[in-house]
This record gives structure tokens, sequence and C-alpha cells, in this order.
């Protein structure tokens, strides 16, 4: 239908192989920005930014808590959105990359609190505190799991896509409530003596490297992303021609290297 | 101008996990046609049946009713037709008369649901919890759905599975009775109906599900 | 901006606070290098498992064409 | 067809609960067995106990509700009566809600109901008695409500019950914080109307969106 010309981009967009062939192209500078970005933001945070008055050396864990914590939760939001796609339009790619981001999502969440708790010890003292941040995210990790183990608990692709999509959005509908609820709970609770909630103001030479590991972490999740959703189009479109073209020309590649 | 069929059906694809389960599905149904769906086991003859009751979407092709789509004209779709599955869809712990009840239009008598109940050799098991009753009279109590029903297009899949000689002779005369009164009837079984002008639609399996196994 | 550290050893140490500063950075970079080596792996299996599949395919076929 | 509707699958829900008392009262008396437990596990002295009951009984209150929503639609899977409702000529959301009310009356009413006594075992303040009931009234509901989403997600896999469990805790986490909060602004002698407000704002969201959750995961995923 004519009218419906100005959608093809979209569809397009939706083609795996439109998706595999451009990523392709576009890997090579990922990486390498990635890499790039990582090590500077890596270096300068650890060896050049200034250490903090109150708690030291131990604060530069800041480096890597609080950009990998950014795109935890900001992970989640695109797996729902990827799957809320799905739903409407039926698209398979958008499924696919809903899939990918939940181990990414999962792996990030981890990361947020375990360098959470290994700079609670020389800061409060202790590896665990039902900080509302901290709670937040252990829940999180939990609402992570569930979509994965929901996913690849159906036999059937499709079902475990549908149902994990629904999840998704449902959680993300709960996001927002369980992150006030926990806040809520954690001014009930918190003894007056402790805050860890008030940000303390950074200093710009502080904030610099901060701003550069987030973008630094924004590309390591699409390369991530990238990555695992090609790897998804390979298994999923493994009847399509041009993936059979593929998988011969690279045997062919692989036998002429070890030849 | 020819006339709208009842019931059409065009070009009618399902995929579950990118594989297609059959060949594209056509046909026409008028009122007062039958039409009993082949295919060895496996072919998806439960997938098409529930793909027409509208449980399931199909990935491509259209149903139409009376000319409408029906996802245009869904819950006047819905209130035409009667499906009886694999499933009898009767609960243990209600009696048989109760399980009709529930599954009857509302307008059903209660004389109306004993004589179907009649009909199906339920007598004298009206007042029975179901759980004591056989898998064969679970069937007859789904099956007693057709004395009551008021739809217009019945969709039944494996109808006779545990059913004796006696009881498919009944079901199918209430069916024959159906068609002269101008219903339809679309129905998968192994069996061969002892009624005239039955239609047989062969379903075959996708090409590409032989390939995959 | 100027390097914070006077050598490398007191880089390692960072006043007592290394050992949590450098375990932090150490699982990050492992957990954030599976995350680019696992979907590789996956892609280079999947290639691999659908070239198998292709040639006993083509295996195939060849016996049946001799066969007749 | 007659069964169409909210209060067609109300009444037959209750109807089937009620030929399957033995069943039905699981929930309950799962409740009251666990509230023996703390004061063996944890300590007969009233005072502790006093300090625990809020919480814990909301605790138990809501593994009492999960452990009965797996059978939420089980059961209507298996007989081919989800079958027959996700084709009945109407909206699916209303007899899902007709299905989710009966479970609530069934499981967090008594539930609510039994509630003063083990208050009373575990020596919460009477002043308390009156906001956790109210409290579990409306949070059991919402149990009702998000559990259902899981169960519908879930009403397909033959071993759904741990899955379901791992799916709906996080999604519970708001309804208990509120909850055991109105028990214990209660007893610390504050005004507990807040908590309890914020529960009831909660309802009504799921009220709202559960249903269309539950019907879209019953139409998707169980068909398949």
């Amino acid at each position: 239908m004519a009218s419906n010309r100005h959608w093809t981009w979209f569809y397009r967009l939706g083609s795996p192989r439109w998706f595999y062939e451009t990523t392709g192209r576009w890997l090579p500078w990922l990486w390498t920005l990635t890499l790039v970005l990582l090590t500077a933001g890596l270096v300068w945070g650890l060896g050049y930014a200034p250490q903090d008055a109150k708690q030291g050396n131990s604060f530069r864990i800041i480096y890597l808590h609080v950009p990998v914590s950014f795109l935890a939760l900001a992970g989640y939001y695109l797996m729902a959105i990827a799957g809320a796609i799905g739903l409407i339009w039926k698209m398979k790619l958008s499924y696919m990359v809903m899939k990918s981001a939940a181990p990414i999502g999962a792996a990030l969440t981890f990361l947020a609190l375990f360098t959470g708790a290994v700079w609670g010890k020389p800061t409060w003292g202790t590896y665990w505190v039902w900080d509302a941040r901290i709670t937040s995210m252990l829940i999180l990790l939990f609402l992570y799991l569930g979509v994965l183990a929901l996913q690849y608990a159906f036999h059937s692709q499709e079902s475990g896509n549908k149902a994990s999509a629904i999840l998704a959005l449902v959680g993300t509908v709960n996001i927002p409530i369980i992150y006030k609820s926990v806040d809520w709970w954690y001014t009930l609770h918190q003894p007056a003596t402790i805050k860890f909630t008030s940000a303390p103001s950074m200093h710009i030479d502080m904030f610099q490297p901060l701003l550069l590991m987030i973008v630094a972490l924004y590309s390591f999740y699409a390369l991530a992303l990238i990555l695992f959703t090609r790897a998804e189009i390979l298994q999923r479109e493994r009847k399509a021609t041009w993936v059979c073209e593929l998988a011969l020309q690279a045997g062919k590649d692989s036998a002429g290297e070890a030849g | 101008m020819p006339k709208t069929p009842l019931l059409s059906v065009d070009r009618l694809v399902f995929e579950r996990d990118d594989c297609n389960i059959f060949e594209p599905v056509s046909f026409n149904i008028e009122a007062g046609d039958i039409v009993q769906i082949e295919g060895p086991n496996g072919a998806g003859k439960t997938t098409l049946i529930r793909l027409l009751t509208s449980a399931l979407q199909p990935t491509s092709g259209s149903i139409l009713f009376s000319g409408d789509n029906i996802a245009d004209c869904h819950y006047e779709y819905l209130a035409s037709i009667l499906y009886i599955g694999h499933q009898p869809a009767v609960k243990m712990t209600l009696s048989a008369e109760e399980n009709l009840r529930w599954m009857s239009p509302a307008t059903t008598t209660a004389s109306e649901i004993d004589a179907a109940l009649a009909e199906v050799g339920l007598r004298g098991y009206e007042d029975v919890p179901c759980y004591s009753l056989s898998a064969g009279q679970h069937r007859r109590v789904a099956l007693a759905r057709l004395f009551t029903t008021g739809s217009k297009i019945w969709y039944l899949d494996e109808p006779f599975t545990a059913i004796d000689k006696q009881g498919v002779g009944i079901l199918q005369a209430r069916m024959g009775s159906h068609l002269a009164a101008g219903g339809c009837i679309l129905l998968s079984t192994h069996q061969d109906l002892a009624m005239d002008k039955v239609r047989k639609y062969n379903i075959e399996p996708h090409s590409d599900r032989e390939q995959q196994q | 901006m100027k390097f914070q550290f006077d050598s490398v050893q007191q880089m390692l140490e960072m006043a007592g606070h290394g050992h949590y500063v450098w375990t932090a950075v150490l699982v990050s970079l492992l957990v954030m290098a599976w995350l680019l080596v696992r979907p590789l792996q996956l892609h280079r299996a999947n290639l691999k498992f659908i070239a198998r599949q292709l040639r006993r395919e083509q295996r195939r076929q060849g016996a049946g064409e001799k066969q007749q | 067809m007659s069964n169409v509707g909210f209060t067609a699958y109300l009444k037959r829900d209750l109807l089937l609960s009620y030929r399957r008392l033995g069943e039905a009262a699981s929930p309950l008396m799962f409740f009251l067995l666990v509230s023996i437990l703390i004061p063996l596990g944890v300590s007969p002295d009233p005072g502790r106990l006093a300090e625990l009951a809020p919480g814990m009984i909301w605790v138990m209150a809501l593994l009492a509700t999960l452990l009965s929503t797996e059978g939420l639609f089980a059961t209507d899977h298996q007989d081919g009566s989800l079958e027959q409702m996700l084709i009945a000529p109407q909206l699916l959301a209303l007899p899902v809600l007709g299905k989710v009310t009966a479970h609530w009356l069934m499981t967090g009413l008594p539930l609510t109901l039994v509630s003063p006594l083990i208050g009373l075992m575990l020596s919460l303040p009477s002043v308390a008695v009156v906001p956790m009931m109210a409290s579990l009234a409306v949070g059991t509901a919402c149990l009702s409500l998000i559990g259902a989403v899981g169960a519908a997600l879930t009403v397909s896999l033959r071993k759904g019950g741990l899955l379901l469990s791992i799916l709906v805790i996080p999604l519970y986490i708001p309804v208990i914080i509120f909850g055991s909060a109105a028990v214990q602004t209660a007893v610390d002698g504050f005004n507990w109307l807040g908590p309890l407000a914020i529960l009831a704002a909660m309802l009504c969201a799921a009220i709202a969106l559960c249903p269309l959750a539950i019907a879209g995961a019953l139409r998707l995923v169980s068909s398949n």
C-alpha cells in the first residue's frame, strides 16, 4: 500500500539481515570507541582524579559503580521497550534485542551491587547495608532474573518472548513504584545518625572523568547488545539463505587459515 | 452478484517458532455444509480449528464471517460459534447438570438441560459429580452442548474420541438436524461419517517441517 | 591535571584502599569482558553449527545421487 | 452463552472452591501453622514477638497468598475451560477480574478475618489490630491481582510454581512495605491512614491494569 511507504524504514529496521549487515559495518568503530573511552576513563579516574577529602582513594570505585548502575537501570527500560515493540508490531528483531538485553542488564546490576558492596566496606565499615538505593538495585536484579528465567522456561521460543515481554512491561510499571516505596521505607527506618543518601557535591575535576566513564559505559552497552543480538540473529535465522551463505563463507575462511 | 459465503478462509498460514505448520489453507463454508478436516497426526488439524475459533492469531491470511473479517466483528462472530476441543472443559466437582448449565445459553430451561443429558445417554447421572464418571461420559457431558446450543457454526475437534458406536450415531443424527436447520459444521475426525455430502479437506503439513526432522 | 601517585607501588596501595578499588576494577573488567566474549563465542558456535548442518545435507544429497 | 461476565465467573469459582473446601482452606492453615513457628523459632518472649509481629504477619500473609496463586488458572488450563473462556464473546478482562475476586474472597478475606487471632498469639498491641485487618484486606487484594499476572504467564508450564514466586515476589515489595508500615505506625501510635491510603491507591491501579496484563498473558502465552 502506498500510504504505508513512509513506514518502510521501520520495517527495514525490523529486518534481521539489515541489522546484521549494518551493525557489521559499525562494529570495528564501536570496538575502538569503547576500548579507548574505557581505558581513558579508567586511567583518568583511577590515576588523575583528585582523591576525595573524606573517603580517600576508595571513592575511585564511583567511576565504575555509578555508570554501571546507570546502565543497569536504563537497560531495563530498553528491554521493556523492545518487548513492547515486539508485542505491538510483532517484530522479530525487537524480541531478539529484548532477549539480548536481559543477560547484559543482569550482569551490570550484579556489578553495581558488587562494586557498591566493596565501596561500602571502607566507607561505611560494612559490605551490606539496607540502604534504599542498594535495596532497589537488589530488587532490579531479581526482576532481571525473572525475565531471564521466564524466557528460558518455555520450549517455544515465541511463547518465551511474549511472556518475558509482558513481564518486562509489568516490571516497568512497577519500577517507579518500587523505587518510591523503598525510598519511603528507608526514611522510615533510617537511623538519624548516618546519612548516605545525600550526594556529596562533586568537584569538577572528579566529575569530568565520571562523565567520561558514563559515555564509555553507554558505548560498551551498545557494543555488548549488538554482539549478543547478532549471535541471536544467526540462531533464529539459521534457515535463511543469507545466513547459510555466511556460514559456508566462514567455514571456508577458517579452513583457509588452518591450511 | 455472487452470494457471500457464511465462512470464507483465504490462504491461512500459521507459523510457530518461524516454522510453517501447514500449507496455506483456503475454503468456503455455506449454511448447511459439513467439512471434515483430514490429515496425518501432527498435521495441524487442532491448530487450524483453534485459528478458526480465534484462540490463535494467524500469521497471514484471513477468515471472513459473512464477508467481514472476524477481527472486525469479533464478538458477533464468537457469539455464533461453538467449539468443543480435546479437553471437555468439564469441572470434576460439579455435576453433569451443573456443567451443562454452565456451558449452555442463559435461556436454556431446566427441562431442555435434562432432555439434552438424556439424549447423550446420561439419564440418571444428572446429579452425579463428574469425578465419578468415566472419560467417555465426560465427553458426553461436553457434547450435550450440541443439544442446547443456538450457535450456527460448530467447530468439533475429534468429537467421537472415547464415544461408543451408539453414541456416534446419536451425535451424527444431531449434526444432521443442525445442517438441515441451516447451520454448518467443521470437524476433525479419523472416522468416516455416515452422512451425506460430507466435504473433506485434506490438510498438508508444510514442506518446511519435513526438512527439519 | 596531575598524576596523583608518586609510584606504581603507591597507586596499587592507594593509601590502604588499594585492594578495595582494585577488586572492584578487576571484577568489573572480568564481567564486562565476559559480556563481550560470550556473544562472540555464541556467534562462532552458531556459524559452525549451521555449516555442519549444511555439509551433512550436501553429503546426503551426494549419496542420494550416487545411488540413483 | 450464559457464562459470560464478571459475576458468572465469580460465582462459579466460589462454588468450585466451596466444593473443595479442604483445598481452599490450605492457605489459611498455612498462615496459622507458620505463625506457630515464629515463637518456636525466635523466642516466646512477648516483647520480642510484639516487635516482630507487624512484619511477620505480613510476610506470612504474602507467602500464603502466593501459595494459592499457582492454581488460579492451572486447573482451567488443564481441563480446557480456559480455552472456552478465551473465546467467550466478551472482554476477557471481566471474567479474569471475576476469578481474581473469587480468589481474594477465598484467601485474602479469610486471612484478614483470622489475623486478629494471630495478632493475639504474637502479642501484637491491640491498637494495631484494626489497622492490621484493614491493611491486610486491601493489601491481599493487591497481592491476588499481581500474583494472577504471574499465574497467567506461567500457566502453560508444567512446573510453574517456583518460577511464579521468582517472578512475583519482586512485584509484591511495595505492597508489603506499605502493608506492614500501616501496622507499624499504628503500633508506634501515629496516624496509620497514610500508608493505608497509598495501599488503596495501589489497589486501584492494580484493578485497572492487572486484568489487562492477565488477559494479554493468557491470550498470548497459554495458546502456544
